[in-house]
């Protein structure tokens, strides 16, 4: 490796910028090495997406300096920002679903390039790359069929597929299970030893302590320094985000759990997935988590319950009463709710407001019978759901695209649980949620629960799922390979079952 | 934190929202000032009533497009069913009383595009192709049952219609009253009724209202029943004012209608539009319309004038936007 | 170029069918008929004259849509082609575009005849059947004239659609018969056409345009128009802005019988001249018939005579329950 | 991998995707077995060559819009294009030799094409919009160039055209073969070629392909570019069939351009379609009007049985592709 002319490779100073009158960014500054990785952290809307977009060009600053290699660069666009070795991982995927892989990964070649397509080449290089990334995608797939995972991997290996100087990732394994996110850290380590520089962006403070080397945190959009990891911890660096110590992330679950299952399902399987033998009950009160690889049919089963797919067999019981759902339609009327784990696709309205967005599923308690919406009651209920979830945002009437990630899964998730349910599905709760909103989430999840509701949840994050559930089951290749009860929880089970393996 | 409807307005980026937000109004109310200093006769009260009485049945018939296009569907039934449904009520108020006459053609109109709403909503038919259909069989059914001429109002049932149709109340043309309150319901309609915020969430994110537990194929097949009873409405308006019926009626309307709406700030996509751009849309293409006949404007160049204000307009719109 | 004309006889009966001679039996005879549109009642009376005279006779009616556009008129004298008939009865869209078909047609063994509109000479055809555009809309004109006498006329013109021959025709038939009739009583000319509105054939389109023109130009006192239907609606318009005493209508051409009503009951329509698709369709099916059996001298044109209806004949050719 | 057709085809489930990729075919193949079977003459090679050159100019423009289609966009202007082009031709080929002719009519074909590519991508004028805008304007240039009256050729060169629009080669008619050939350049450029690659990117997701470098607003243009050389194409072909160019020509033709590309089961939100089942989609509505005829059904009852096979196909499509 040739030695840098440069300490960094790239400073970001001074960088301000806002929306409107809305200001996101003050007078930013973050330095990265060659070969290093380096953490951007803080909470939902601190402004690291935007910082991030002005790097590439998505944005254009209002203030400040941007050097890479020590000379000074302002990208017009992404394709500048391409050009000049910046590559990002954006946090919302923005993949060309009506083409293959294979195209999808060379996009920004293809806008440059020749007249015919080298389709063999093209497939054979995209191929590989997917091959070394330790990840199995045909790349000659329509990316419309793949599942949310492999989307994500696309993704990156789209990021890669060019020599980068710098790579950012924004928030990269908010779907990834632990097996998926060591093959990504393995490859980001490869990188990093070819000299890249990566900022990382995530709200799981473990997986920053596992990879990073430095880290920066920004809050309401002023950054507060950067520390080598060796030199600080988890908790001050929650300080540092939120401004305050966190006691406990988990909610004590001291509540009482009902005798009786308020839900149960008995020989569930999909028509057209892997979804098969699937029998689990919850009941009320109870928080059931549901774990496995991506993959595993876990978001499936959810949809197959509610009626989002069409089922093969299977009975569901509500209330010890059997029910028939065909449909979302149905699953909503016997009060049964579910929250998509794909937020962009099917969990918010991006061109509508918040508000309008929250009271999609309330309208029946904040309406008269002909349908006309009591408009004080509705703004009650949205500014409440906005303040107990801590929404960043100035009024409720922004539009859901212009929140930031965290902020938008906060909606999708107020949706479903501000109204009374019985029965409630819940597919990766925290995807992009800082850790101070999250513990507002769990708590939240706990309120429900105490209503007397029975809580499913699904997650990829082995804490998240330790820490909230009272039992958990654990999927392999389309059904339940084991449950654990609570003192049975650890890494080590969930992941044995998640394979395949009995318990040691 | 969160403001009401009224703190937004009284700040200053909230006049701004507001200026965007119904820049179609400006933009009309800009042609409506350069029609009334080029032509004299333009801002006189016959003229303007005229204006307002050439763009109700387009208007209506606009309506029940908006509507469909919200949920981010079309209707291109809509020209034809104002034939047919135009036929139809000239043959009712024949036979019929006036209010039976009245009531059974905005229900057929209701069952017609129940038809189109049935295809969209349950056998996932593209809303183009079904309507497309509906379109011709209308328009074959309109010549069919009357048999390619034009039926007559003949009873006091239809003299009644014919001079509401003609008159105006407090000035303004009874028609326009009709396509007026139309407008009226559908701005509250889809500020303040559940059907209406639905049928938007739908047209933003149909896969997201389904996982919301929302009756999508509901909603669905009723905008199109819903475009059908304004295509009824529009077609009994225009029937009076000729005081017939006759199956040429409303051709090419559809394309009229969708041009209102898509001039109304509406995207075609679905969940973005409202009913007083829409009333803004009709009123600036009617007006186009009126102004270049007023100035004598050959026919020929008039279309290419047309179109060429229909450019600069919407370029404005932009502009102002921005 | 000779010119065979016969008598108009109006749109007399509903069933408007009759028996002509043939030494051959017409069984399995089928008579073809091509029509431009059937967008307007006019071409719907056309057929119907066609269908029943061809039915009475003993013969198969077969027809075919051109739905307004010269190609698909083509794609459908095509399709008749190709199906087989006897004769081929021809109302072009467009005088030129067709000639090709009739040449088709000729090729195929089946004569063809051009009816209601006309067609470029060099096509292959046997005759043209048509009322005399051009004379209907000169005597209508002239009518206007005398009429009007020294009055100072503001004339507002009510067309069809752009573009359209028989229109066209009709229009300078009108203008010819006003200025001869000027020039012959008063030698001079004074002609003041004020605006000129296309209706698209229709009655919402004449009341929209006659709004605007009545607004634009308050001094209008006749409104000439190429066609009853395009007047219809207009009258509406007039009505309402209370000028029925001041405006006076005079139409080149149908006869269609709400406006020979009007000419009955009012004095602000003048007058139309007849263009009787009963008629027309007859005598197409008589020529077809004469054709099979042998005849070949035909004059290249068959008019219907020119006629004009006005208060003092109107009621001879009003009937109620025509179809047009 | 990609597989080559044979591959896809030995497979079980290959055949399955084919089956359903392609559907449109069988529709049309079906469709082609029952004309058969209920008509005597359906089959004749006259009727056939006739049924190719009556959807020629039709299939043309239908390529044209299936490329602005991908992208998201629509073009309104096709039908209006193809009358002024057509005199314009007419025009040209009275005047100049005929490659000339030629050449000039589908370099203004491409012009005009421009102005609406240039206001959908530079000026993000609503597609919609900004070709009806066109539509209106090309109408009325192709009345006032021609005074509202069909140009008739006169010169050899037109003689030429029209004997060249009017026969065959090895049995299929010319114009038909021109149609092929442009179906064929747009199914390879589809596959493989980056500019057919790059519009279906663009249509499928804006965005993205904007954020991956690609110039976005120059596809956009070029695809409305194309689409009025095709116009162009298709109105020297009717005009040739003709013998002469008339404003009046191609009414409503993109109703059925758009209609023939979506029966193709391309999606008009972009991305999805090919010019293979829009070749489907055209000889359908081709051949459904033609075996009315053939069958002698009645014009106003014909409208209404049209629109209902356009249902049944299409629900049939449906089906197969389940
Ligand atoms: N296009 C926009 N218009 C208006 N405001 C915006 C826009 N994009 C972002 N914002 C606002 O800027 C702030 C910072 O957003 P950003 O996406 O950078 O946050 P983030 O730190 O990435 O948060 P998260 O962890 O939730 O992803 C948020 O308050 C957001 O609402
Ligand atoms: N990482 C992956 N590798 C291979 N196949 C996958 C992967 N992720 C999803 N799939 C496909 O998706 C289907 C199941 O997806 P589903 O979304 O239900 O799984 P999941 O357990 O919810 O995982 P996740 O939501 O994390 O993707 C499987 O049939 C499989 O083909
Ligand atoms: O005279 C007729 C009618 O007026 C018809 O409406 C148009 O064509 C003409 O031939
Ligand atoms: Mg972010
Ligand atoms: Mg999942």
């Amino acid at each position: 490796m040739k030695e840098p002319v440069n300490e960094y490779r790239l400073e970001m100073s001074g960088i301000s910028k806002s929306f409107g009158v809305v200001s996101v960014l003050k007078d930013v500054n973050i330095k990265v090495k060659h070969g290093e990785i380096h953490a951007l952290l803080g909470e939902n809307g601190a402004g690291k997406s935007t910082l991030i977009k002005i790097l590439s060009g998505v944005h254009q600053k209002d203030s400040g300096k941007v050097v890479l290699d020590g000379a000074e660069i302002n990208p017009k666009n992404t394709h500048e920002g391409q050009v000049l070795g910046i590559n990002v991982v954006y946090q919302e995927l923005s993949l060309v679903k009506d083409l293959s892989v294979a195209e999808n990964i060379y996009l920004h070649k293809l806008g440059a390039s020749k007249f015919w397509m080298n389709w063999k080449e093209l497939t054979k290089n995209a191929q590989e790359l997917l091959d070394s990334l330790g990840f199995k995608i045909d790349a000659t797939a329509t990316v419309r069929d793949l599942s949310i995972v492999q989307k994500q991997v696309v993704e990156i290996a789209k990021a890669i597929s060019e020599d980068t100087k710098v790579l950012v990732l924004d928030e990269p394994t908010t779907v990834f299970d632990p097996t998926d996110i060591k093959k990504l850290f393995n490859n980001l380590l490869k990188l990093k030893e070819k000299g890249i520089s990566i900022i990382y962006i995530s709200h799981h403070l473990d997986e920053i302590f596992k990879i990073a080397d430095t880290i920066t945190v920004l809050r309401d959009g002023i950054d507060t320094g950067s520390v080598p990891v060796s030199k600080t911890d988890k908790d001050s660096v929650i300080h540092l985000m939120i401004g305050r110590e966190l006691k406990d992330l988990y909610p004590v679950r001291d509540l009482k759990i009902g005798e009786e299952p308020i839900f149960e399902v008995k020989n569930l399987a999909g028509k057209d997935c892997i979804v098969h033998d699937v029998s689990f009950s919850v009941k009320a009160g109870e928080v059931v988590g549901i774990a496995g690889l991506g993959g595993s049919g876990r978001t499936e089963t959810a949809k197959l319950i509610f009626g989002a797919d069409k089922k093969k067999s299977g009975t569901i019981f509500l209330e010890g009463e059997e029910i028939k759902i065909n449909s979302p339609v149905d699953a909503a009327g016997y009060q049964i709710g579910f929250v998509s784990e794909d937020r962009k696709e099917e969990g918010v309205f991006l061109p509508l407001s918040i508000r309008r967005n929250i009271s999609v599923t309330s309208f029946g308690s904040i309406s008269s019978k002909l349908g006309f919406i009591n408009i004080d009651s509705e703004y009650k209920k949205v500014l409440g759901l906005i303040e107990k979830l801590n929404i960043k945002t100035p009024s409720s009437e922004v539009n859901v695209k212009n929140l930031s990630g965290g902020n938008q899964q906060k909606v999708a998730l107020a949706k479903w649980l501000s109204i009374d349910s019985k029965v409630i599905f819940i597919d990766e709760p925290t995807r992009g949620v800082d850790v101070g909103a999250k513990i507002e989430i769990y708590k939240l999840i706990n309120e429900v629960a105490k209503k007397g509701v029975g809580v499913v949840v699904i997650s990829s994050d082995m804490p998240e799922i330790m820490g909230i559930s009272d039992r958990i089951l654990v999927m392999h290749e389309g059904t339940f390979y084991g449950e654990l009860q609570k003192d049975q929880f650890s890494e080590e089970n969930i992941l044995r079952y998640s394979i395949g393996e009995p318990l040691k | 934190m969160a403001l009401t409807l009224k703190e937004q307005l009284s700040s200053p980026s909230g006049i701004l929202k507001f200026l965007v937000k119904y820049n179609t109004v400006f933009i009309f109310i800009l042609l409506l000032i350069f029609s009334a200093l080029i032509s004299d006769v333009f801002f006189t009260s016959v003229n303007l009533s005229n204006l307002l009485k050439q763009v109700s049945g387009i208007g209506i018939i606009s309506i029940g497009m908006l509507i469909v296009i919200l949920t981010g569907g079309i209707d291109l039934s809509v020209g034809s069913m104002v034939a047919l449904l135009a036929v139809t009520f000239a043959i009712l108020v024949n036979l019929v009383v006036l209010p039976l006459a009245i009531l059974i053609t905005i229900a057929i109109g209701f069952g017609l595009g129940s038809i189109s709403g049935y295809l969209v909503a349950y056998q996932k038919m593209a809303p183009f192709v079904a309507t497309l259909a509906l379109m011709t069989i209308a328009r074959g059914l309109g010549f069919i049952y009357s048999k390619g001429s034009p039926i007559t109002f003949k009873t006091y049932g239809g003299l009644y219609m014919s001079n509401f149709a003609n008159n105006s109340t407090l000035g303004i043309p009874n028609i326009a009253l009709v396509f007026f309150i139309i407008v009226i319901i559908t701005m509250v309609m889809l500020r303040y009724n559940v059907f209406g915020r639905l049928i938007i969430a739908i047209g933003s994110n149909e896969e997201a209202s389904r996982l919301s537990g929302i009756k999508v194929n509901k909603y669905k097949f009723l905008v199109y029943a819903i475009s059908g009873a304004l295509a009824a409405t529009a077609a009994i308006i225009v029937a009076s004012r000729t005081n017939l019926g006759s199956p040429n009626m409303g051709m090419a309307w559809e394309l009229d209608a969708i041009a209102a709406v898509v001039i109304g700030g509406a995207s075609l996509n679905g969940g973005k539009g409202t009913a007083i751009n829409t009333l803004m849309g009709v009123l600036i293409l009617g007006l186009i319309g009126n102004i270049l006949n007023l100035l004598n404007v050959p026919s020929y160049p008039q279309q290419v004038v047309k179109g060429g204000i229909i450019i600069f307009a919407v370029l404005l719109q932009r502009f102002e936007s921005k | 170029e000779e010119i065979k004309t016969t008598q108009s006889s109006g749109n007399d009966t509903e069933d408007s069918g009759e028996i002509f001679n043939s030494k051959l039996d017409l069984t399995g005879k089928k008579i073809g008929y091509c029509t431009p549109s059937l967008n307007a009642p006019y071409y719907q009376a056309l057929l119907q004259s066609i269908k029943s005279t061809t039915e009475k006779n003993g013969m198969e009616f077969i027809s075919a849509d051109g739905q307004n556009d010269i190609n698909k008129q083509i794609a459908a004298v095509e399709d008749l082609i190709t199906k087989g008939v006897d004769a081929l009865l021809l109302n072009p869209k467009d005088p030129d575009a067709l000639v090709g078909v009739t040449k088709m047609a000729k090729a195929a063994g089946i004569p063809v005849f051009i009816l209601d509109s006309s067609i470029n000479p060099s096509a292959d055809f046997v005759t043209t059947i048509q009322s005399n555009n051009l004379a209907n809309g000169e005597l209508a004109g002239e009518w206007l004239v005398k009429k009007m006498g020294n009055k100072k006329m503001n004339i507002a013109l009510l067309s069809g659609n752009a573009g359209n021959p028989v229109g066209k025709k009709r229009k300078q038939g009108l203008l010819q018969g006003i200025t001869e009739e000027q020039l012959r009583t008063q030698g001079k000319i004074d002609l003041n056409i004020k605006t000129q509105a296309y209706t698209e054939w229709s009655y919402a389109g004449g009341l929209q345009a006659m709004e605007d023109i009545l607004v634009a130009h308050p001094d209008i006192n006749v409104v000439i128009t190429e066609s009853d239907v395009c007047v219809l609606g207009a009258i509406k318009a007039i009505k309402q802005a209370g000028k029925t005493n001041d405006i006076l209508i005079v139409a080149g051409a149908d006869g269609q019988k709400e406006a020979i009503k009007y000419i009955m009951e009012t004095d602000f329509y003048g007058c139309t001249a007849m263009n009787s698709p009963v008629q027309i369709g007859k005598n197409a099916v008589k020529y077809a018939i004469e054709y099979i059996n042998g005849k070949r001298d035909f004059d290249k044109t068959s008019f219907t005579a020119p006629l004009l209806i006005t208060k003092a004949n109107a009621a001879k050719y009003y009937n109620p329950k025509a179809l047009f």
